[in-house]
């Protein structure tokens, strides 16, 4: 019950803030924006069906068949973290009232539409939510209307509506094979017939839909534009979630719930997956813009995610989801650490850069820590994810892609370490003297977030039981 | 009772280090010291003469010492006793004006406490660690030569430490084929695998100690170099005391080799190498105290071969000439003191006056050594040199002529230095120098007799050495001593004729023996660098080490230049790929389709 | 009547139709050819007897689209004769792609049918019987809110893309 | 308190608490300096406790279960304790010797937060009895290496410090894959369980193979060395700390740790680690000889050295381990002073250049002498513990039946000889090759040069009492060898 609040408050929210008569100033809609996801991360913790008689009669006309469990719970926080970030992120980089307005109601429009993704059981209204996501992202990347900004939104435009087009067969041959599109039908026609080939090649053609939604190598060619034209609050927010949930996270659900694993389908995501990691940390290593580098880095990080649940164990799945949750705080941690910087030295060219770490010291620590984690040092969180998603692969005897998986994290090394080298770790380049620390609210964002993924990684047997085992029991 | 065995280590040591922490005004109570130190050390070693103590000191390192004190190791500390005590009194007179003296004695202490400690223990590691430990007590003293030789010392400790470890290489190998610590008991037969091995290593090591051929070139230099008492004590006294001493050890009770073997075939040649090539670079020196370390190194050669020669008789024979050679060898490097005291320096061309008048006593005590040295009859050296002759003969008649050869060439070298400084004509006008203070003239004084005494009754230590080793009854028959003595005489008369009645064509005073040489042309040998056995290895290990170099620039090249290359290509390659225009991304996905189908 | 041929004919005249709507230099024409493609649609939906999909087809994307399309085009400025030219070739070169993505379909034909596809057999119990108003509004109600949040965004997109930002001119 | 409680804290805290020294601090320099060093003396202090109790017999255990079998396991027996104390010792040193060195040079929060830090890290490898755990040890330590080596935070030096970290991450991630190879194997990741199960034949040894990649990178053995002489640009506490005494020492620790009764490599595997380590010592001997810069000769030399101590725990035997065990505190201590001597050195006359300093006797008589008390050990001249603990090593290899390695080392055993002297000479003795007699005179009691002296006495105390670390390095062996 609670969980259709979830949607239906974002909804009243957008209506709330655009009533006719009386529009609210910016500043109070990022607060009220911001209130509500911090509701949204608590929700979390709060027990699953907290029924307070007051509200239940009033949402009763709007009781949606929504089920929930430990995944959509999980990802729900996420989303809830990354759109706290984004918020505050538009804060401190926007200053006009009026586009803080439309930022704020677009980022709840999308959070509304996400929230239903989590928890919606229909492969048909799966779609209908995935294009909303789509359609807020694709004004959000066009929200300044710069000339790169509106070509990188057509061609993500283009490239996802290609997307839909297949998804939206593969629905037409699942519904005209199992005659109804919620997941229990389609799964048990895909019991039953699950070998016939029509049907496999309606999976298939559902998995690269979603391929190209998530950014896999081969279909991603509209990501790294799309994040490096994007104004900074907005590549937090796609980077941190969008395309995590459109992508991966329904992948993980169609596969986790609705078709179980076979041979083919793993060895295709295992396949694709190594691809984007490897060529995609080989493209991030000379990269010159930050904002590029980190796209790149994000396609090989979703990478590790699909190699993690290809291994068809529910041990993988659960890595996976882990590795989804802590990828989505330190890549838009790193996301929120380019914003500052495009804010304090409004240069993206990085070889411009040099020896920040002595002007604007929290940014370079939380970037440090987000970089190791990502690239899996220890005591911090990626390090946990990855461990696990290797012993999942290893487990399930896939010996190879464990090690491709281990070996890649150099490559993931190099390009950050580049990073580091150019932007931070080094003199202070002339020029750059008056350089301040980046303002509060971001300084705020990117402590939080390090502070999540340094819990995350100590704390990291409670994390397990608590957070990962209810999701996934494995 | 045993704990006093510790004496002999504790006392010099102690000395040794409150000598060199003491400050200056008390001078006279720290020669007082020295000297105490050194009388009590030779007063116990006579002490203790013909005891057997089986004693397990915890004294130094906290490790137990296992001392020994049994026949051959108390002659040795006897002997090594005296020629302390004698190079003590001399070094406390000559060195009395120059500046570092204390940290000499100190370290002479040092020397001669860890001397005792190689002699007294009965445990491999220990031996060897005090063996080495004698490294910087040698580097201190040569250090504390007049103008603060450094480099000398430290191609010492080099060569030295080079030799010390091939030493500690056979003695492992000895302990893993022999299976214990314990020197008394290891008794390895030569045809265990590796024994071999460790004897080669184990006599090379011991046989460097004295100076043998390939690791003696650290010698002549400090000679030069170092304060004189260094040379008395340290190369005369302790090296060959101790090489001998533990070249006993290995051919008596650590191995078991049958005479004839060509084991010792090939030691003897190794002992005639330096022999020969040290005597003839002898006859060459342009210094006295060179000629005379040269000659010990050869002397030490004649020891070695008498070693080698693996018989009862030889042993006996090797430890007689060593007690003999040190004697000598001793009041040699008295008189070259005396007469560096006097004329500031033992060159050919730095004698300028008649020393035969100025020096009288000098020059006596120079004849007596000098005819020891030569192998004179009635004269201490003549005869060992008659009873290693006699063992050389026994093995194989070439080993004795080159022993005879030798033995030709040392008393021509001795008898051309003795004209040289006593009998020729000053240039300059005549220095009245007197004689040289009483001190150093008494050591010089006794040294000399004793070799005159020892000469003459000979069976005093030729008794107390052979009861040490072990009775030998003289099985050579009486013809085979007649014809040795009768050699050596005719090597005298040679060696007089050459140097007395054929030196007038020379005018470095060697008659047909330098002329023999010349055409192997010895001198250019001797003198220029390029010979020097310590000059080949570093230039060797240099050639080595910038082949190593190379192969480092080369490794590093691969990490620094190859690999981030290759990574960039790779990268470089993938980027441009992203051409930026949609339809080539449309494309990308077509043939991401087509691979799925392929696939499946 | 509704036999396979017709439906393939109409196919090939939708494929057709699409294509020269899309490489038209001129965009009125593109849009009046995209409304005759809506329409080709329509008539094969009604042969594929769901005439509800097929009025709302024919009603709306033929009908209203098209004439929002035409107005709107019509009040722009035409492009001038060098553009219009620029345009045409790049068309051209366009055309080579979709015989590339013709290749594309006929290999995978092929391959669907080198793998012998064995066609399910239709559900017998075709629920005809649920009436499609019933089934949007009280089955499917979570489709509902997605309708909303779109028609939210795209109210948001015209007024964030299309409308002048006051201070813009200021600046 | 009782003992796991005690070995908790000498792993958690230096590593939890050093996060606090930045925040130190802002109140004041002094306190910050002081915090660092009590928590570098807390652990030696519980470690000082521990070892009477570990010496006695009883192996102290710390066991924490975690999910996925990587329980967080800390054990403490006599090699651990021993070579735990060894470093915390070192480091102690050197961190007095740092309040000095690192005064006038920005960024020291971060170094005194990274040392501890380091040293923390250090502890854990030691003591954690679980691979996974040894392997998150394993990289914290390398973090710290890439933070300390690029100080400096010049353009160069910060390529180097990524080169370092780089290689040594890469080493670790095919010990990683070593690990997984024996834990399948095996069945778990802790140490007692994989030595019970006693596992061997060709896949263990291809791990074998796998995790001395990773060990050959972080103890620098010849072909994955060339990170540790580039690290020559760090400051001279740094290179002090990690590529003398205690970073290069975890390689041969682990391989001590594991492969002496845990993992028994085949013999064709041995003779081949043998032949690499020998050849490692020999390439870097000669490098050293012939090198121009003093960092890079003492770098060069430590990769020599570290092969010594390979080969006392390759060989496998009792008198070997305890040989190689007392190598590495012996050696760490000799060379944190041979490089905090270079530190001094270099502060005093700016140049690293080999030919550009001599006869710098004179002017700094008390470096020199430890400079030359700590070359002595280096080299295993006597009276100095080095050379008791190169005889150790070599004569346990020699009796494990390998002589010709042991052969190979005593020449490598000259060659260290070599360039000890030539390094002395070209320093101290000989002509001056520059202007140092406007050298400030050299303050006896000024922390640089007292630490200094501090390691010289160590190594010869060492070397006087000899016989009780060589009873507790035996107890050690005893215990590690049971075969």
């Amino acid at each position: 019950m609670s969980f259709s609040l979830a949607v239906l408050i974002p909804l009243f929210l957008v209506l709330f803030f655009n009533l006719p008569f009386y529009r609210i100033s910016g500043k109070i809609a990022v607060f009220i924006a911001s209130l509500f996801c911090i509701v949204q991360a608590f929700s979390f913790f709060l027990p699953v069906n907290a029924t307070c008689p007051a509200v239940q009669n009033l949402v009763s006309y709007f009781m949606l068949d929504f089920q929930c469990d430990g995944i959509s719970r999980l990802m729900l926080l996420t989303s809830a973290i990354v759109a706290f970030a984004s918020i505050l992120v538009l804060y401190a980089m926007e200053d006009s009232d009026r586009k803080q307005f439309n930022f704020v109601n677009l980022i709840l429009l999308s959070l509304a539409g996400m929230n239903g993704l989590f928890f919606v059981r229909d492969i048909f209204s799966v779609y209908v939510f995935i294009e909303v996501i789509a359609a807020t992202s694709y004004i959000l990347i066009a929200i300044n209307k710069d000339k790169n900004a509106l070509e990188a939104s057509f061609k993500y435009l283009v490239m996802s509506s290609v997307a839909t087009v297949m998804m939206l067969s593969s629905i037409a041959i699942l519904f005209l094979v199992a005659g109804g599109t919620d997941f229990v039908t389609v799964s048990n026609m895909y019991q039953q017939y699950g070998g016939n080939s029509l049907v496999t090649a309606a999976v298939v053609l559902f998995i690269v839909g979603l391929f190209i939604k998530g950014g896999v190598m081969p279909f991603h060619g509209w990501l790294p534009d799309s994040y490096l034209a994007a104004p900074a609050p907005v590549s937090v927010y796609l980077a941190g979630m969008v395309t995590k949930t459109t992508g991966i996270y329904t992948l993980i659900r169609l596969f986790y719930s609705v078709f179980g694993f076979n041979t083919a389908i793993q060895s295709i995501l295992l396949i694709f997956a190594s691809i984007s990691i490897v060529l995609g940390a080989f493209a991030a290593i000379n990269q010159n813009n930050f904002k590029r580098m980190l796209a790149y880095s994000s396609i090989s990080q979703v990478g590790y995610i699909v190699l993690g649940f290809g291994a068809g164990t529910t041990f993988g799945v659960a890595a996976a989801i882990f590795h989804l949750f802590n990828h989505s705080v330190f890549k838009s941690l790193l996301f929120v650490n380019s914003a500052a910087l495009e804010k304090q030295v409004n240069v993206s060219d990085m070889s411009e850069m040099g020896g920040l770490a002595s002007k604007m010291p929290v940014t370079s620590t939380t970037s440090v820590i987000a970089f190791l984690s990502t690239a899996g040092i220890p005591p911090l969180s990626g390090f946990w994810s990855k461990l696990m998603i290797i012993l999942a692969l290893w487990t399930a005897d896939l010996k190879v892609y464990a090690v491709i998986a281990i070996l890649a994290s150099i490559l993931t090394m190099t390009y950050f370490l580049i990073m580091q080298k150019k932007v931070f770790f080094g003199r202070l380049k002339e020029g750059f003297e008056n350089v301040k620390e980046a303002p509060l609210a971001i300084t705020f964002v990117s402590i939080l977030l390090c502070a999540i993924t340094v819990v995350v990684g100590l704390l990291f047997p409670f994390v397990l039981n608590g957070l990962i085992n209810s999701a996934v029991s494995f | 009772m045993n704990i006093l065995l510790n004496v002999f280590i504790i006392i010099p040591l102690l000395a040794g280090v409150l000598l060199y922490f003491l400050p200056s005004k008390y001078n006279i109570v720290k020669i007082i010291m020295f000297l105490a130190a050194v009388s009590v050390n030779s007063f116990f070693s006579v002490f203790f003469y013909g005891r057997e103590i089986l004693f397990n000191s915890h004294l130094l390192f906290r490790l137990d010492l296992y001392f020994r004190y049994y026949g051959l190791n108390s002659f040795m500390m006897i002997v090594l006793g005296a020629a302390a005590l004698l190079a003590a009194v001399y070094a406390v007179a000559s060195m009395k004006k120059e500046k570092n003296t204390f940290m000499f004695y100190a370290f002479m202490l040092l020397a001669l406490s860890f001397a005792n400690g190689v002699l007294l223990t009965d445990n491999f590691i220990v031996l060897l660690l005090f063996w080495e430990a004698l490294m910087i007590p040698m580097f201190g003293m040569i250090a504390a030569g007049k103008d603060k030789p450094v480099w000398t010392a430290l191609k010492t400790l080099i060569i030295s430490s080079v030799a010390d470890l091939c030493l500690m290489f056979g003695v492992m190998l000895i302990c893993a084929v022999g299976g214990s610590f314990m020197i008394s008991q290891t008794n390895v037969d030569i045809s265990q695998p590796g024994a071999v091995f460790a004897f080669i290593m184990m006599f090379i090591g011991a046989a460097a100690k004295a100076g043998a051929m390939p690791f003696h070139s650290w010698i002549p230099d400090a000679s030069v170099k170092a304060p004189l008492p260094f040379m008395v004590f340290m190369v005369t006294a302790v090296e060959k005391v101790l090489s001998i001493y533990l070249l006993i050890r290995i051919v008596k009770d650590l191995f078991v080799i049958e005479i004839g073997s060509d084991i010792s075939i090939y030691a003897m040649i190794f002992g005639v190498i330096t022999l020969l090539v040290a005597n003839m670079f002898a006859v060459y020196q342009k210094d006295f105290k060179k000629m005379l370390s040269y000659a010990s190194i050869g002397q030490a050669g004649y020891m070695i071969v008498a070693v080698a020669s693996l018989s009862v008789f030889g042993m006996v024979a090797a430890l007689f000439h060593m007690t003999a050679h040190i004697v000598y060898k001793t009041c040699l490097f008295f008189v070259a003191g005396n007469i560096e005291k006097a004329e500031g320096s033992t060159e050919i061309s730095g004698v300028k006056s008649n020393l035969r008048q100025t020096m009288p006593y000098t020059f006596m005590s120079f004849v007596l050594a000098g005819a020891a040295f030569a192998g004179v009859p009635f004269f201490f050296a003549f005869f060992s040199k008659e009873m290693i002759y006699a063992s050389a003969l026994s093995v194989n008649w070439a080993f004795y002529v080159c022993l005879s050869i030798g033995s030709l060439l040392s008393a021509v070298a001795i008898l051309n230095w003795g004209i040289k400084l006593f009998y020729s004509k000053p240039k300059e006008k005549i220095i009245q120098e007197k004689e040289v203070p009483v001190f150093m003239f008494i050591p010089t004084i006794i040294s000399a007799l004793a070799c005159l005494m020892f000469g003459i009754f000979n069976k005093v230590p030729h008794t107390l050495v052979s009861n040490v080793i072990g009775q030998v009854e003289n099985e050579h028959s009486v013809i085979i001593t007649v014809i040795l003595i009768s050699v050596s005489v005719l090597v005298l008369i040679l060696a007089f004729i050459n140097n007395v009645y054929t030196c007038k064509k020379r005018n470095d005073g060697l008659g047909f023996i330098a002329a023999a040489l010349d055409k192997i042309k010895i001198d250019k040998l001797n003198e220029n660098i390029k010979f020097d056995p310590y000059e080949i290895f570093i230039k060797a290990v240099t050639k080595f080490s910038n082949a190593m170099f190379n192969i480092d620039k080369g490794l590093n090249y691969f990490y620094d230049v190859t690999v981030p290359g290759s990574v960039n290509f790779v990268s470089e390659s993938v980027k441009k790929a992203h051409t930026g225009n949609i339809s080539v991304y449309l494309l990308w996905v077509i043939l991401g389709i087509i691979f799925i189908f392929i696939i499946f | 009547m509704d036999s396979i041929y017709i439906h393939i004919i109409l196919l090939a005249l939708i494929i057709i139709s699409s294509i020269f709507a899309v490489s038209y230099a001129r965009v009125i024409r593109g849009a009046i050819i995209l409304g005759i493609v809506s329409m080709l649609v329509s008539i094969s939906l009604f042969l594929l007897s769901c005439p509800l999909a097929g009025i709302f087809e024919l009603s709306v994307c033929s009908g209203l689209i098209t004439v929002i399309f035409i107005s709107v085009i019509s009040l722009t400025l035409p492009p001038d004769e060098k553009q219009r030219k620029v345009n045409s070739v790049s068309m051209m070169k366009k055309m080579v792609l979709l015989v590339l993505l013709v290749l594309v379909c006929g290999f995978s034909l092929y391959m669907l049918d080198s793998k012998n596809i064995t066609f399910v057999p239709l559900m017998q119990n075709v629920q005809e019987s649920i009436d499609t108003r019933d089934n949007i509004w009280n089955l499917r109600h979570v489709d509902l809110i997605g309708q909303a949040l779109i028609l939210l965004t795209g109210l948001f997109a015209v007024v964030v893309l299309f409308k002048k930002d006051k201070n813009k001119d200021k600046k | 308190m009782s003992y796991d409680i005690l070995l908790l804290l000498i792993v958690l805290v230096p590593v939890l608490l050093s996060t606090t020294l930045p925040a130190v601090a802002k109140f004041s320099v002094s306190i910050r300096n002081f915090a660092a060093l009590l928590l570098m003396l807390v652990p030696m202090v519980f470690l000082c406790i521990l070892l009477p109790e570990v010496i006695s017999g009883n192996t102290v255990k710390y066991v924490f279960e975690f999910p996925l079998g990587i329980n967080f396991i800390l054990q403490a027996d006599i090699f651990a304790t021993f070579t735990a104390l060894a470093s915390v010792l070192v480091s102690t040193v050197i961190l007095i010797y740092s309040f000095e060195y690192i005064k006038h040079y920005e960024n020291q929060n971060e170094y005194y937060f990274i040392v501890v830090l380091f040293l923390g890290s250090m502890m854990g490898i030691i003591f954690s009895a679980n691979l996974i755990f040894i392997y998150i040890f394993w990289e914290m330590t390398a973090l710290a290496s890439w933070r300390l080596i690029g100080f400096f935070r010049e353009k160069e030096y910060v390529r180097r410090a990524n080169k370092a970290f780089l290689l040594t991450a890469a080493g670790a991630l095919f010990m990683l894959v070593g690990f997984l190879i024996i834990a399948e194997t095996a069945g778990s990741f802790d140490l007692d369980i994989i030595a019970n199960a006693g596992i061997t034949g060709g896949i263990v040894d291809l791990a074998i193979i796998f995790i001395l990649i990773g060990i050959f990178t972080k103890s620098a053995t010849f072909p994955l060395h060339s990170w540790l002489a580039d690290a020559g640009i760090a400051p001279s506490p740094v290179t002090a700390l990690l590529h003398a005494a205690v970073l290069v020492k975890i390689g041969v620790y682990v391989y001590g740790r594991l492969f002496s009764f845990v993992i028994i490599p085949s013999d064709s595997l041995r003779t081949a680690i043998l032949v690499v380590i020998a050849v490692s010592a020999f390439v870097s001997g000669g490098i050293a000889f012939v090198e121009k810069d003093i960092k890079r000769v003492i770098a060069f030399s430590t990769i020599s050295q570290l092969a010594f101590i390979f080969l006392g725990f390759v060989s496998g035997g009792k008198v070997a381990f305890a040989g190689a065990m007392l190598f590495i505190l012996i050696h760490g201590l000799a060379k944190a002073g041979l490089f905090l001597c270079a530190g001094i050195i270099e502060h005093k006359v700016h140049t690293k250049d080999l030919d550009k300093m001599g006869g710098l006797l004179k002017y700094m008589p008390f470096t020199a002498v430890a400079f030359a008390c700590c070359a002595l050990s280096v080299m295993g001249i006597p009276p100095f513990a080095g050379f008791f603990s190169k005889f150790l090593v070599i004569i346990g290899s020699v009796m494990d039946g390998n002589v010709f390695t042991g052969f190979a080392f005593i020449i490598c055993a000259a060659f260290t000889v070599l360039y000890i002297v030539r390094l002395f000479t070209k320093i101290f003795l000989g002509e001056e090759r520059g202007d140092f007699k406007l050298l400030p005179k050299e303050k006896v009691f000024s922390p640089m040069v007292f630490s200094v002296i501090i390691l010289a006495v160590l190594s010869l105390g060492f070397g006087l009492f000899f016989g009780d670390i060589f009873t507790i390095a035996n107890l050690a062996a005893n215990q590690m060898i049971t075969i």
